[in-house]
Parts: structure tokens; C-alpha cells; sequence
């Protein structure tokens, strides 16, 4: 075993040690860009310099061996020099227009989608899931995986309206942010709660803290500190099961997958949107998850013949308004769609503008 | 014996300036000598100074009625009643005008005559909520007053925890927008529920409006409990002649700014030839185009109403808009009207049943939810309720299967 | 006196005994409406008859001689019939367009102002006041003829942008209701509390539930039950003295005016919108509120400068923005334009949307 | 003695299909005989077949660290350790990359190797937050592997109650459209609160956000609590030659819908020549019309950052966005990065003493009111912090004057 050392409190290392020569080169001096083609960006600097950008999908729980891979290629054609994504992508730059083909080819052949860019539908907001997390209700990587299979060729092309920002969260509590589609965990059972651990592994006051609702109260269950949940008050959130363990959340069937659409963080035209619940119920349903893949898939599809050009999904949906969203995407629409939190009432159709 | 005019002098600067001047009028009511009114007018411009000068109010309220009902007369003593005893008392009757506030000068004379035997001659044409206000009668007075208002035919307005006077818009008597009978609307609602006008038993007011179209010229959606306002579901109405000849008259690119540009949901486009693309499914009905383009555009033929709930003022929880309740009902026979009138009881009886004392429509729903509400009023679920759907996942989800097959019920039923 | 008599109970009258024959044969059946000047609509029906309405202002609060002199003018020019509009204003109609300008004539000699029309001001929504009601920190009707009295001229003329709906409300209570700009009492000082009344005229408990923040409590008062507030939390609201007057909150330095813009009934193009403090701290100078006076013209003046056709107030400010609608007006901007009350978060600015 | 690969039918499905196969990579980790990741793998995949079979995960949470350092290791236990012992600790060590996510290959190897040979061989690049996560490391193997890595010249990130990894987009490094410099906005920031990050006291996670304009690449609007956004202040940069090359380009008409009319002020005109009229007064640095035509538009040269504050996800009180904080901040020379390490400071010390337990940025905000944190940082008001003004009376206003008095003072020693 090695030596406890001191570490070196160094931060962040500098970023232009790693940067392709090029973007050191003209570092602040862009002038325009355009996409040649999908896959394919070109940065022109003023001084006249192009750099072109190859940009592919990964899984991004990468082997060792995947990113040797990414290795070699860069090595063959960007000077040994790479970069990824906020969203996971991999991106490799060149100053070299005649690398662009051979390049997108070989990642091609090395099992990378060439693609992500423009009004494409990028990569998949990536969170833990049964692989590492400690709460999960799914995995993360295995409906990504799943999902972007069925969607690679809306990867690949720019053929949406705008941007596609899809995330997934494996429970409530959405690693994953908001998306143009969100596929996030909902529960739809109180927990249930392990009493005999309780006393042993919860601080109580701040498990009750936690409860969004207060609905968790201290309880003597057989003379043993415990807990109780008012299952009335209880939104099955999960936010108790962080902090205690043995109120256990997950549930092979009732763990659900609900799905969202309309989010944004741009403030690109609209201020950034959350995402809106549209369907729920879905069963969590590894190893593919076709029932969350179709409905996905045919709110994309509607999105993609309905929506104008630069129109993000909630966008989109503001224009035609959401009567015509549940009409158009075949949805139901209930109860549970109609805002019920804090300050809901906002959500609420508060004038005479009606969709028929 | 008559008392002098009292001096007035900041009320008087209120006789300079072009607008009509209501000091003006209180004056010349004073001073029409020999009337009793005078002598309630002298005390009330005395009174009303001094509320100038001081900057106070000296009125405070009490109980006042007519025989037989038990609203409907706000009374008012005076705190400065020694100082200013002709108008110690000055009750104000709520009379209720007709639908759209039309009158022959026959009426309004009539009126006039009265308000000067019984009262102090003044009447505010209208209050707020719609009811011609017959101001400063002394106790005794109200009775005789009521009796030969009630004979000519009107009856009283609301007060206090009841049904309040409604107010619509002038609708099909002389606007071409209107998309429903606001006049008769009004009259079938307020005079099916004179019981809960003249004898409040409510947990708080509760107040209805008619506007025919989203003009909403009688101020519906934020000022009334219930608001009833005109809409078409079928699609608009477009007279492409007409078209041209407005893009003509403004110019192509005014044309864009204030017709295309402003669609709310830009459902409009101008095409090449100068006629005009109307995406009817995403247009909201907002009027906006119509207004703009008064002989080329007009609502549809497959017209109705639209119900918002929960409208008021700021107590307590704050100022709310009515809310979508029903996005469509046709209202064109005398069975629709029949309907509205016993949707409009079932409201009224789920808020007896379930608001809290001094809790208006609004808040009840904000604290049941809208959801409970329908369910109580047995009323279905519709897209058009909401502005977006949920936005934060706290929701228990377990009914889920069960809401979707009532959806889909529903949907079937309709698409029979 | 006369005997009691047992009330006709006979709700709302017919309107069409009363109405215009004109208006009676094409009811239901208008086809369109200009404006052939402004205070005047025509109004034309299927059947090509056309209505002339000119239409005028009023003082609302009105002694029976005014109310003779429109009865004169209506026996004289239309048949013996008149309406009021639902901001009472009074309307002639007439079939014959040759007695629109003696109308109009004969109504401005009378001192009745034509106008209200189309894109123009119109009259002041008017509450009650120290005229007649029991709560009131100023005077409508004074408030609002010193304002009509400075905007004649955009009452009679149509050169705004779209209409301004004013609303004036003599307590917080606001009868008024929204408008494009608000005229409202507002208090600065928590009430004083009269405690040898309080046991006497009001029910303790019934007041102590009106209070919207929950400040006011019972207390034993010189060995009396009374109430006391608490003054950090009472925002001054003044909800407690309708139920409870001697819980004095009018005062005639510390209940000010404040105004407020953007609000909006309508749902014509924006959905109805709430209006927004911008100016508060005015005195509440009777007999004419000069303060008061300038402010709303100033604010006037700079929507009419600036805004597009068909703009309403609230649309206006949204576009342009806030800060520079309180750069053009030259208003102050203060923490308490920042909303606090619940929800107030949405009102703050969630985006990277910002004006320079 | 190397333990045959687990059957997993369930996991072998996600071999199948286009997109690059995780399990594919798990696969070929576990078949790397002779190393010791290799066995760590093929537990890995059993408990995850597991999962995948029974639907729930199978780690808790314990607490594993690197000597000098409170956070940046998550520690996973197995609860199925008896059925898959190889995997049974697979805790993840958080690394930050450079900003910006740059790396040459040489770097890249040598982690590779590093975890190769410490950890199990599998490396998510990257964490939502924006660490390079190396997953699957025995407790023992946890500092070893962590002493390379630091020795290569990377740091631990952030995990618990503590200043958390940044994350920013490629800014100046290849955007035309940043109007910061990013990458050392990001690097000034976190290399001054390594303590914040490493020995996590806070009452809650705190972070940093940086995007190079309001296109926000780096989403820091709603996931950090102090989200840093390129704006500018002056007139947008306008190439008219390229504007009227694009209305060639995208036809009239197409030019006025996607730009013109998706301006969300309605800030641009087309004239008739077709050049562009933009309205500066009104533009909100929305950024879309740049995006549409990157040739012949570009923010303007007087450029900066916006912060906002409060971003987060929906504990406790449901999804907050960002709220404008400081509208407009020169980000050029030393001292203004300096500055901004300044007020992230002083953001850091009012949250950690005012904020409750578990609370984060804005909720405490939220609780406590904008107006409070501003006048804790000594931040002037700014009308661009607000969408609109109160729409609610409730508010006690007698500081009114002397609130003028100061917007008054910093209005004109903001113009001198
Ligand atoms: C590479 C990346 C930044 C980075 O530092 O890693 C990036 C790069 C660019 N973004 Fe982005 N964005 C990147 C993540 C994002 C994100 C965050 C995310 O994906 O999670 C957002 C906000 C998402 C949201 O709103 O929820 C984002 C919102 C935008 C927008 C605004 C879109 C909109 O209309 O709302 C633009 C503008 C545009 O489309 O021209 C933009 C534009 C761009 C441009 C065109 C900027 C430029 O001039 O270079 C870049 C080319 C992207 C392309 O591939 O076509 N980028 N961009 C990120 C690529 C992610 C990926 O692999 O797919
Ligand atoms: C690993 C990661 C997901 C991923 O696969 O990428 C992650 C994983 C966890 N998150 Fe997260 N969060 C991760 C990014 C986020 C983000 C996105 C971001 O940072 O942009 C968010 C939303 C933004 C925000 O901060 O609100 C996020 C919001 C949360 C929350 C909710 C916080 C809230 O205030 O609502 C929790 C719960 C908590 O902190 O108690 C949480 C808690 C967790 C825990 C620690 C769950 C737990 O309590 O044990 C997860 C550990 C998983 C594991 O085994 O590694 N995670 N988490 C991301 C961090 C990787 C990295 O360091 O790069
Ligand atoms: C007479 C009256 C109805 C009544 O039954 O009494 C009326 C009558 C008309 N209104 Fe109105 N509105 C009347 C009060 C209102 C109100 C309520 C109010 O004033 O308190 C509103 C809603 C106010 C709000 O939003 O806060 C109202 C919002 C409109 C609008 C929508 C304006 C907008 O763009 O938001 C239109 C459309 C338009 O301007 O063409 C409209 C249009 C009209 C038209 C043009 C409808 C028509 O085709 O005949 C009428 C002519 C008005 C004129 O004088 O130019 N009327 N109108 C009311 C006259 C009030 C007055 O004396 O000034
Ligand atoms: C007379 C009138 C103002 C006017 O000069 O026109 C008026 C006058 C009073 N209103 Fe009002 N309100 C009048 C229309 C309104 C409106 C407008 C409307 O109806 O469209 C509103 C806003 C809409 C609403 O209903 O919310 C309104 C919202 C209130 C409220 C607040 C209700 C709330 O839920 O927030 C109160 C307070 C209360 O009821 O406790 C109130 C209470 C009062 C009282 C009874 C004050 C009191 O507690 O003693 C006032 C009696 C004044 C008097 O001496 O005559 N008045 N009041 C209006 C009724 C005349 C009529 O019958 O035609
Ligand atoms: S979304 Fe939930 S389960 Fe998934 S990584 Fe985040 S905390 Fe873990
Ligand atoms: S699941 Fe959520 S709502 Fe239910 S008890 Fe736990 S924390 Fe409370
Ligand atoms: S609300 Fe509509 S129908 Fe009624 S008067 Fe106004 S414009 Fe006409
Ligand atoms: S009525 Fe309103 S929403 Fe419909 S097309 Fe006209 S402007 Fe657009
Ligand atoms: S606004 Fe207030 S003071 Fe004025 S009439 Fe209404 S309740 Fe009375
Ligand atoms: S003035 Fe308003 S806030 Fe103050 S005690 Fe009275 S009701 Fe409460
Ligand atoms: S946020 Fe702006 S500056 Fe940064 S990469 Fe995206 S477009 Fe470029
Ligand atoms: S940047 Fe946005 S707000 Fe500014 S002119 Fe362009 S589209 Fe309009």
C-alpha cells in the first residue's frame, strides 16, 4: 500500500496545455461557424484559419479499451488532441479539410455515430443507475443505450425543428436536468420502511426534515425508535430514502417511468423552461424499455413534422398549445397533469385563449 | 329655516376643469331649495370638506333592509353626524339595472323623481359590480324609496355573503363579436338566484359576468367568480376581399406589425397574393385579428361560451384570474341556457358545501385543487384547464391507469 | 310612512323594453363597426342598417338634474333611448347620421366630453370614497375628476396605442380592479388600535383570520380583550378594519397612493395580466393629487410615444422591458418592486433575457 | 482461478443495436485475463444482471477517502457482496478535468493505465457535473490510484455539502459567440476554493456554472447555484452585406419567420432592401438571431457576464431556475477575474452562515428574499433581477423614500 502522501491542491489544470495547436492558436478569435455537413462543424477564425470538428457518440461508461480507441484516432488525425462534451460527445479537431471524410469513416467503422450537431437529437444526459448508484429506481446507461439505438438516425441527421436535449434520470431526485424529453423514475408507493433498521442507520430529525409534505413523523414501532409515513400526505418522492435506507422506495412495479417534454436551460427566444409532465405509468421495463422508447419516439416524430424551424419542443408546444400536444401525440391527459405543487395555480389556464 | 350652503373650499377646486364635475352636482342638489334633499346635501358637501381637509373618512356602516330581504342596502352613519346632521344617515340602495345598462329616458326620470322625494338625488350610474347606486337616504326613507323602485319593475342588487349583481357586456344588442346572448345569459343566471341575491347565505360573495367574446369588455375573467365569456370552436370567418382591401389601407408592412406580427400563437400568415392563412388550430380565439380587421374577419358560426371560475380581488391569499372551467358549451337554445343556469346552481351549492367562511370560489379551488372541484361538480377534465401541465414531479401517480381510462372514455363518448 | 309590502322579486328586467328599436330589429345581426370619427361607433348590420353610438363622459356620481339634462338629449336626438357603458360612460344611438354632429354638439355644450372611444383613454373605473364608503384612505370621485380633467384631451382624441383602462380605488381593498394603470391607496403604517372599542364592536377571532400574514393576535388590553399586531409582520394591508374599525388604518400622512401599471382584463392578444407596482409613496393630496397627476401622465405620455400600434400597457412594458420602462418614465426602482408575496419568485428574472 | 464470465441474458440485449454498448465495454473489461480488473468486472456484471433481473439497485453509500481530503470518493458497498464478492467495494473517485473537457491522448493513456491497474477499467467521461469518474476501486486501492492521478496534475472534485466540480462550455477556445473567456472564469473560480471543495463544511452543495452566452452550452441556468453567462452591452455587431447574402439564402419569407418573427422582443426589422434594422434598445441578448445567421451577426464588443443564482433541481421546494443576480460585469483583465473570485467568495460565506441545513442557494434566497441576500453582499438593485414588478399590495412600504434616495444615488454615480 502506498504512503499516505499530502496532496497537491493544484485545482483545475490549465486547459490550453491539452488544446489542439490550433484552437490555442486562435483562442478568443472566432469569427463564424457553419456545419459543412451533420457530424461536421467549421470554426473560422479571423485570421482565415478553419478548424473542422468530427463530433461522435460514446457511451460514455467507457472501457479503458473505447478510449484507447478515441486515442488512436486522434493520434492518426488531430495531433493527439481531443475533446468532450458537456453532453458526453466526443469531438475531434482538425485544421486539415481533407481529414474530415477519412476521419468521420474511421470513427464510423470504430462504432462511433458521427453526429450530435445542429438541429439533430444529441446524446442522452447520462446518469448512474443500478451500475453505481446508491438509489436508483432504473439504469441510466441501459435506457440510454436502449434509447439511443432506436434514435441514432435522428443522431446522425439535422432534421429537427431545433436542438433535441433529451436527459434521464434513474429516481426523482434527476441528476439528468431538464430536457426537450426528460425519462425520469416516478414512484407510486409510499416507501416502505425496514422498521428494525431504522434505529440504527437514520438520524430521524433529518429524515424528517427531508419530506417535502412533512409527512414522516417519529413512531415507536415494537418499543424500537422508528418511523411512520402518512401515506395520505406522501408524494413518493423518495427524498426520505437518501438519508434512510430502510425506507425502501424502489419497487420493481411500482417504480415507474414518467415522461416530460419542453424543458430548456437556453435563453435562447424563451426563457428557460421546465419540463412538463406529459405520461406516466410507463413500466420500468429492462433490458429495453420499448414501452419509453415508443413514446418517445412519436413525440419526436410529431415534433419533427409539426414544429417550425428553430422551435424547441416547448416551444412548439406553447405555439399550438398543449390541447393539441395530447391530441396529436395520441396522450391521455389526467388529473395528475394538472399542477397540484406550490404555486400551481400559475399552471392553470388563466384567460379566454382555448384550442379547439 | 334652510340651511346655508356650507363653505367648500377645496371641494370647489373640483369645480374647475372640463370634466363634469360631481361637486357641481351635489351643489346644485343643495341648492335646490325647499326639497329635502337640499338639506341632506348641504350636510353631505359639509361632511365630504371636512373629509377633504382632513383627510379621513367619516362613515361607518350598520344594519339597514327593506322588508322581506336581507341585503341590498349598505348603510351608512355618519361618526360626524353632530356636525353635519342633515346627512347623518346616507344609505345607499342597489338596485339592479337591466342586462347591458339600457334605459328609456321615461325610466331614468322616473327614477330621478323618486331618488329626489326619497333620497338625496344622487345615483351612480353604475357601481362597479353593475347596480345603479341611489346614495343617501335616511332610514325611514329606504322602504318608500324601495317600494316605488321595486314597482316600476327593479329589483334589489346584492350584498354582502350572496350573489352579487352581474354585469355583461352590450353583446348582440349592438356588437357584432358577440359570440352568445350575453343579455339574456345574465338575465336567466341573476333572476334564478334572486333567493341568494336578497337573502345571503353564502360563505362569502360570489359574483357572475358576461362578456361575448375574449374582449371581455365586462371584465369577467378577473372581477367575477364566474365568468362567462363568448367563443367559437369552429373556424373563423374570413372575407379575403376584405382582406385585401385592409392590407391596402395600411400598407403591406403595418399590415405584418399589427395583424401577422401580433397574433398571439402566430397563427396568421399573409400570403403573396394579400390574403390571409389562418392556422385555425392554433389560433386561440383571442380576437385580436378580428378587432383589428372588423369587416374582413369574424368569429366562427359554431359558437358558445367559455366558463372561467375563480376570479376576485386581492383578499387574502391575493388577486386571482378566473380559471378555464368548461372551454365550450353551446349556448343557443333555451335548454343551453337552462344548462348554464344549473351549472351555475351546482357551483353555488359546492361553494356553500365547502368554502370556508370568508373564502371566495378561487380560493376554495386553490386550496381544494381543480381536480376535486371538477369531481364535485362532476364536470369533465380538459386540456384546455391548464396552461401546461405539471411542472414538479411531488405527485402520487398511483390512479394513474385508472385516470387514463377515464380519459379515454371520455374522448370516445365524445368523438360519438 | 308606507306599509310594508312584500317585494316583487323580480331579479333583472328585459333590456330590450328599453333599447334603441334600432338595436331591438338587429339584434344578434351586426356584421361589422368602424369608427367614422372618434366618440363615435357605426355599428352596420346584415341588413345594411347602420347605428351612429356617440358616446360621452359622465361624472358617474350624478345629481338628477345631470341625469335630466341626457334624458333631454336622448328624447331630443334618440327616441327616447340611452345606455351606459360598463366604465359609465353614456351612449346616444341614432339611425340618422345628419344628427351624429348636432349630437355631439349639443352633448359638448352641455359639458359632457365625447370621446372614450377606440385607442383612447377612457373613463376612470370610480369606487365610492370618502362619499359613502366606510373605509376609505381618499376620495374616488376627487381622484378621479382631477385625473379626466388632465386627460380630456385623450379621452376625446384616439391617438393612443391601443385603449388605457384606468382604475382608481380609495383602499387596498381595490374595487377598482386591474388597469392599464392603477390609482390605489396604499397604507405605510401597521393600524392603531383603538382598545376600548375593540371588545365592544368586533369579533376577535373573525378579525384575527383576515389578516393575511397572520400578525394579529388577541391580547388582554388594560385588562380588556383586545388585539395587538405584530408590526414586523403586518404589511398594512388595512383587511383587518373592514371587520374590526377600530383598528384604524386610514391616516392622513402614512396612507399614500401608489400606482400601479400593465394590468389587463382582456384576453386579447396576451393573456389577462395582473398590473405592477411602479410608484408608490405619493400623498394623498385632495383636493386635486397634482403628485398623482403627474406621475400617470408621464407614464402616459411615454407609452403613447413609444409603443406599437395595438400594444396594450402591460404588452408594451414586456417588450421593451422593464428597465427601460422605469428608465423612459424616470421613475425610481426600490427592493419593494420586488415581489415577496407567495410565488413571487416567478416574477423575478429567470433567464439570461436582459436589457441595456 | 479466474471466475467465468457471468451469464447475463438481460445485459446482452444492450449488445445489441447501433449506439456504442456499454456492456459491450464492461464485457471486454472482464475478459481482460490475468488483470485484476478483469474480476472486478465480471462481479460488476453479475450484480448488475441481477438488477436488471429483480429491478433495484444493490449499492450503499459508506465513507471512503483519501488521506488530507473529506470528499470526492463515492463510496459504493455492495449489498449482494455474498453473491458477487469481486465487486463487492466499487467506490468512484472524481477527478476534474481541465475546463473545457480537453485532453491530449498522452493524458488520457496514462488514466487509462492508472485505473487499469487500480480500478476496474471503467471511466465515464463525464459526470453530469462535469468530473471524469473513475468507477469500481477497492477501499485499498482507492489512494494509490488517487496519488497518480493527483501526481499527473488533476485534483479531486466535489461530492456532500460542499463547493462542487464546475463545468464550463468551450467558450473562447472554438465559440465565435463567447463573450468570456470560459475556461479561466472556471479555473479562477474553482482553484480558489479547493478548501470548499475538499473539506466539505457547507450547508449544502454549492455550484459553479460557466457558458460563454445565453445559448447556456454548459445548462447553468438550472443546475448551478451560481450560473456565469456571457452577455454584452452595446449594439450588436451587424454585417449587412452577409445579412442580405442570408435573406438571399433562406428566401424572404423564410427569413422573417425564422428570424424576424422569432425574436421574442420583436427587436428586428427587415427592411426593404433587405438589411436589418435591429433595435438594441429592446434586444435581450437572446442570442437566436446570431445563432441563425453566425456570418453576418455577432454580440457586440462591450462584453461580459450576467451571474444568476439560485439554479438547482427539486429538493426540497421543486426546481428552481437561476435568478439575475448581477446583470452586467466586465470580464477582460486580471482584476475582473479577480473580482468575480471575489464575489463568489462572498457568496460562498453568506450561504454557509444563512442558509439551514440541507438548504440550497435558492432556497435560501427564496426564503429569506432577494432584497435580504443583496443587501448581504452589498450588491446594488438592479430592475433587470425582475420580470415584472410586485403584483401584490401586501407590502409594508414606508422605507419608501429613503429607497429612492439610494436608487437615486447609485443611478448617478453610475453616470458619472
Ligand atoms: C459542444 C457544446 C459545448 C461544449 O462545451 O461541450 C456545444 C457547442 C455548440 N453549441 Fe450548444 N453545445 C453544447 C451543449 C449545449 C447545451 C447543453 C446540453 O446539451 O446539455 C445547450 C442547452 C440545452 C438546453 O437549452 O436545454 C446548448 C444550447 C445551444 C443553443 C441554443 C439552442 C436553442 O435554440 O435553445 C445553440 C444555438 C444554436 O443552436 O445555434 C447552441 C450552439 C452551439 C454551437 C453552434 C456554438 C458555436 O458557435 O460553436 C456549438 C456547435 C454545436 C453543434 O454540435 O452543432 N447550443 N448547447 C455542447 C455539445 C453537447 C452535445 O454533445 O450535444
Ligand atoms: C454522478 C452524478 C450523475 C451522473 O451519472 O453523472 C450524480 C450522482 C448522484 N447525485 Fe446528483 N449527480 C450528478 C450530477 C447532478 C446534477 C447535474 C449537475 O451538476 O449539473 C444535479 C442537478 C443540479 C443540482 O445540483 O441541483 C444533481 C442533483 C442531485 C441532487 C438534488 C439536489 C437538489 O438540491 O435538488 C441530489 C440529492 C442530494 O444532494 O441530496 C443528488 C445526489 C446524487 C447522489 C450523490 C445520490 C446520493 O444521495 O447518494 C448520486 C451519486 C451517484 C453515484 O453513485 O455516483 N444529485 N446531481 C452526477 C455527478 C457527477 C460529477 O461529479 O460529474
Ligand atoms: C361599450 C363597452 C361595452 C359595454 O357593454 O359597455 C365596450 C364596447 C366595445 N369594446 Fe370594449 N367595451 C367596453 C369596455 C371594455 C372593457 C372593460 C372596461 O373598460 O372596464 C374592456 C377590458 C379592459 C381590460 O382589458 O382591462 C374592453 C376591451 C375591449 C377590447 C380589447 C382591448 C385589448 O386589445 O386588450 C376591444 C377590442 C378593440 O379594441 O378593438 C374592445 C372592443 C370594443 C368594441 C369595438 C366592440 C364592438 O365591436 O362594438 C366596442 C366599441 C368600443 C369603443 O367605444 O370604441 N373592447 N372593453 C365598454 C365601454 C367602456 C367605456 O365606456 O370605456
Ligand atoms: C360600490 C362599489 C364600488 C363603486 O363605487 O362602484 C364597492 C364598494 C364596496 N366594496 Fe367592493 N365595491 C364594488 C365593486 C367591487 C368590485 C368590482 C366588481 O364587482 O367587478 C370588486 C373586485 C372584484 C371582486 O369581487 O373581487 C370589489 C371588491 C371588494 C372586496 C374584496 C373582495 C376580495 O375577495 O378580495 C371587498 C371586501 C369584502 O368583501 O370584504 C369589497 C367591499 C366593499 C365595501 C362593501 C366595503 C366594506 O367592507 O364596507 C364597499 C362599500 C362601499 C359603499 O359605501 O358603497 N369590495 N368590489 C362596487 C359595488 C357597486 C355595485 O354594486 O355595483
Ligand atoms: S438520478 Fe438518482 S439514481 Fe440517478 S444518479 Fe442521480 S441520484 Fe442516483
Ligand atoms: S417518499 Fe417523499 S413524500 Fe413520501 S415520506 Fe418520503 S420524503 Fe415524504
Ligand atoms: S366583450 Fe366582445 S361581444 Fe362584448 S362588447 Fe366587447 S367586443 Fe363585443
Ligand atoms: S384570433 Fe387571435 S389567436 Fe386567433 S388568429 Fe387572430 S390574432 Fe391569432
Ligand atoms: S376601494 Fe375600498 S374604499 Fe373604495 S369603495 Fe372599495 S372598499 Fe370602499
Ligand atoms: S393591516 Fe393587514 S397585515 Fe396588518 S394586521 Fe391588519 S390585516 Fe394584518
Ligand atoms: S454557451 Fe455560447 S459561447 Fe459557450 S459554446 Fe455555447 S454558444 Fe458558444
Ligand atoms: S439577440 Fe435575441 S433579442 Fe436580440 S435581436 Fe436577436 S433575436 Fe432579438
Amino acid at each position: 500500500m502506498s504512503e499516505l502522501r499530502r496532496p497537491n491542491e493544484t485545482g483545475v489544470p490549465d486547459s490550453k496545455q491539452f488544446m489542439h495547436p490550433a484552437l490555442v492558436r486562435n483562442y478568443g478569435k472566432w469569427a463564424w461557424h457553419d456545419r459543412p455537413q451533420a457530424g461536421v462543424l467549421r470554426h473560422v477564425s479571423e485570421s482565415g484559419e478553419a478548424v473542422y470538428t468530427v463530433k461522435a457518440g460514446t457511451q460514455r461508461q467507457m472501457d479503458v479499451f473505447t478510449i484507447r480507441t478515441l486515442c488512436d484516432i486522434a493520434d492518426k488525425f488531430c495531433e493527439g488532441h481531443l475533446r468532450f462534451t458537456t453532453r458526453s460527445s466526443v469531438e475531434f479537431m482538425t485544421t486539415d479539410e481533407t481529414q474530415v471524410k477519412p476521419l468521420i469513416e474511421t470513427l464510423e467503422k470504430a462504432g462511433f455515430p458521427v453526429g450530435g450537431t445542429g438541429n439533430s437529437v444529441g446524446f442522452i444526459s447520462h446518469t448512474q443507475g443500478w451500475l453505481h448508484c446508491d438509489i436508483p429506481g432504473t439504469d441510466a446507461s441501459g435506457v440510454v443505450k436502449a434509447l439511443m439505438d432506436e434514435l441514432v438516425d435522428e443522431f446522425k441527421n439535422e432534421d429537427m425543428p431545433n436542438r433535441v436535449k433529451i436527459t434521464t434520470s434513474c429516481c426523482q431526485i434527476n441528476c439528468g436536468g431538464q430536457g426537450d424529453i426528460a425519462i425520469n423514475v416516478q414512484h407510486t408507493k409510499p416507501p416502505v420502511i425496514n422498521h428494525a433498521l431504522v434505529s440504527g442507520v437514520c438520524e430521524r430529525p433529518a429524515v424528517i426534515a427531508r419530506c417535502p409534505v412533512a409527512a414522516i413523523r417519529p413512531a415507536l414501532v415494537d418499543g424500537k425508535p422508528s418511523l411512520e409515513v402518512d401515506e395520505k400526505k406522501c408524494v413518493c418522492c423518495g427524498a426520505c430514502y437518501p438519508p434512510c435506507p430502510p425506507m425502501q422506495i424502489n419497487d420493481p412495479v411500482n417504480s415507474k417511468i414518467a415522461i416530460w417534454v419542453g424543458g430548456k436551460h437556453s435563453s435562447t427566444r424563451s426563457k428557460p423552461m421546465f419540463h412538463k409532465l406529459v405520461a406516466a405509468g410507463l413500466p420500468n421495463n429492462a433490458p429495453r424499455w420499448p414501452e419509453v422508447a415508443e413514446v418517445v419516439k412519436k413525440i419526436l416524430a410529431t415534433y419533427k413534422a409539426d414544429a417550425r424551424p428553430w422551435e424547441r419542443m416547448g416551444e412548439w408546444i406553447e405555439r399550438i398549445g398543449w390541447p393539441r400536444f395530447f391530441e396529436m401525440t395520441d396522450l391521455p391527459f389526467t388529473k395528475y397533469h394538472v399542477d397540484t405543487w406550490r404555486g400551481g395555480r400559475a399552471n392553470l389556464n388563466a384567460s379566454a385563449h382555448l384550442h379547439f | 329655516m334652510s340651511k346655508k350652503l356650507p363653505s367648500t373650499p377645496m371641494l370647489d377646486e373640483l369645480e374647475k376643469g372640463p370634466w363634469p364635475s360631481f361637486v357641481t352636482g351635489l351643489k346644485r342638489l343643495a341648492k335646490s331649495e325647499g326639497k329635502p334633499n337640499a338639506e341632506i346635501m348641504k350636510g353631505l358637501l359639509g361632511q365630504l370638506e371636512h373629509s377633504y381637509q382632513t383627510r379621513k373618512g367619516y362613515w361607518k356602516g350598520g344594519t339597514v333592509g327593506v322588508f322581506g330581504y336581507g341585503a341590498g342596502v349598505i348603510a351608512r352613519f355618519s361618526e360626524v353626524a353632530s356636525q353635519f346632521p342633515e346627512s347623518s344617515e346616507f344609505h345607499t340602495l342597489r338596485i339592479m339595472p337591466a342586462p347591458g345598462f339600457f334605459y328609456d329616458t321615461k325610466t331614468l326620470r322616473e327614477m330621478c323623481d323618486i331618488w329626489e322625494e326619497h333620497g338625496s338625488g344622487l345615483i351612480a350610474l353604475h357601481g362597479q359590480s353593475g347596480d345603479i347606486m341611489f346614495q343617501g337616504c335616511r332610514t325611514e326613507q329606504v322602504q318608500p324609496a324601495w317600494d316605488k323602485l321595486n314597482g316600476m319593475g327593479f329589483d334589489m342588487g346584492g350584498a354582502g355573503a350572496g350573489v352579487r349583481t352581474a354585469a355583461s357586456c352590450v353583446g348582440p344588442a349592438r356588437c357584432e363579436q358577440a359570440c352568445y346572448d350575453t343579455l339574456t345569459a345574465h338575465k336567466s343566471i341573476i333572476n334564478s338566484f334572486t333567493d341568494d341575491i336578497h337573502r345571503p347565505s353564502l360563505p362569502y360573495k360570489m359574483k357572475f359576468k358576461f362578456s361575448g367574446c375574449a374582449n371581455d369588455c365586462a371584465n369577467a375573467t378577473q372581477r367575477a367568480d364566474v365568468a362567462v365569456l363568448g367563443t367559437w370552436r369552429d373556424d373563423m370567418q374570413v372575407d379575403q376581399t376584405e382582406v385585401k382591401a385592409k392590407v391596402k389601407q395600411l400598407g403591406r408592412k403595418e399590415f405584418i406589425n399589427q395583424v401577422i406580427r401580433m397574433c398571439p400563437t402566430q397563427a396568421l400568415g399573409l400570403n403573396d397574393d394579400d390574403t390571409l392563412d389562418v392556422d385555425n388550430k392554433s389560433c386561440v380565439r383571442c380576437m385580436h385579428c378580428i378587432n383589428v380587421c372588423t369587416k374582413a374577419l369574424k368569429p366562427g358560426k359554431d359558437r358558445g361560451i367559455a366558463i372561467l371560475v375563480g376570479g376576485k380581488r386581492t383578499l387574502k391569499i391575493g388577486d386571482l384570474m378566473g380559471t378555464v372551467l368548461v372551454p365550450f358549451m353551446k349556448m343557443e337554445t333555451e335548454e343551453d341556457f337552462e344548462k348554464l343556469v344549473e351549472l351555475g346552481h351546482a357551483m353555488l351549492d359546492f361553494f356553500a358545501d365547502n368554502a370556508l367562511e370568508h373564502e371566495r370560489t378561487g380560493e376554495m379551488i386553490e386550496r381544494i385543487g381543480l381536480a376535486n372541484y371538477l369531481e364535485g361538480l362532476d364536470l369533465p377534465l380538459d386540456v384546455n384547464m391548464i396552461s401546461q401541465p405539471r411542472t414538479n414531479s411531488y405527485v402520487r401517480t398511483d390512479g394513474w391507469d385508472e385516470e387514463v381510462r377515464k380519459w379515454n372514455e371520455t374522448k370516445s363518448s365524445a368523438a360519438e
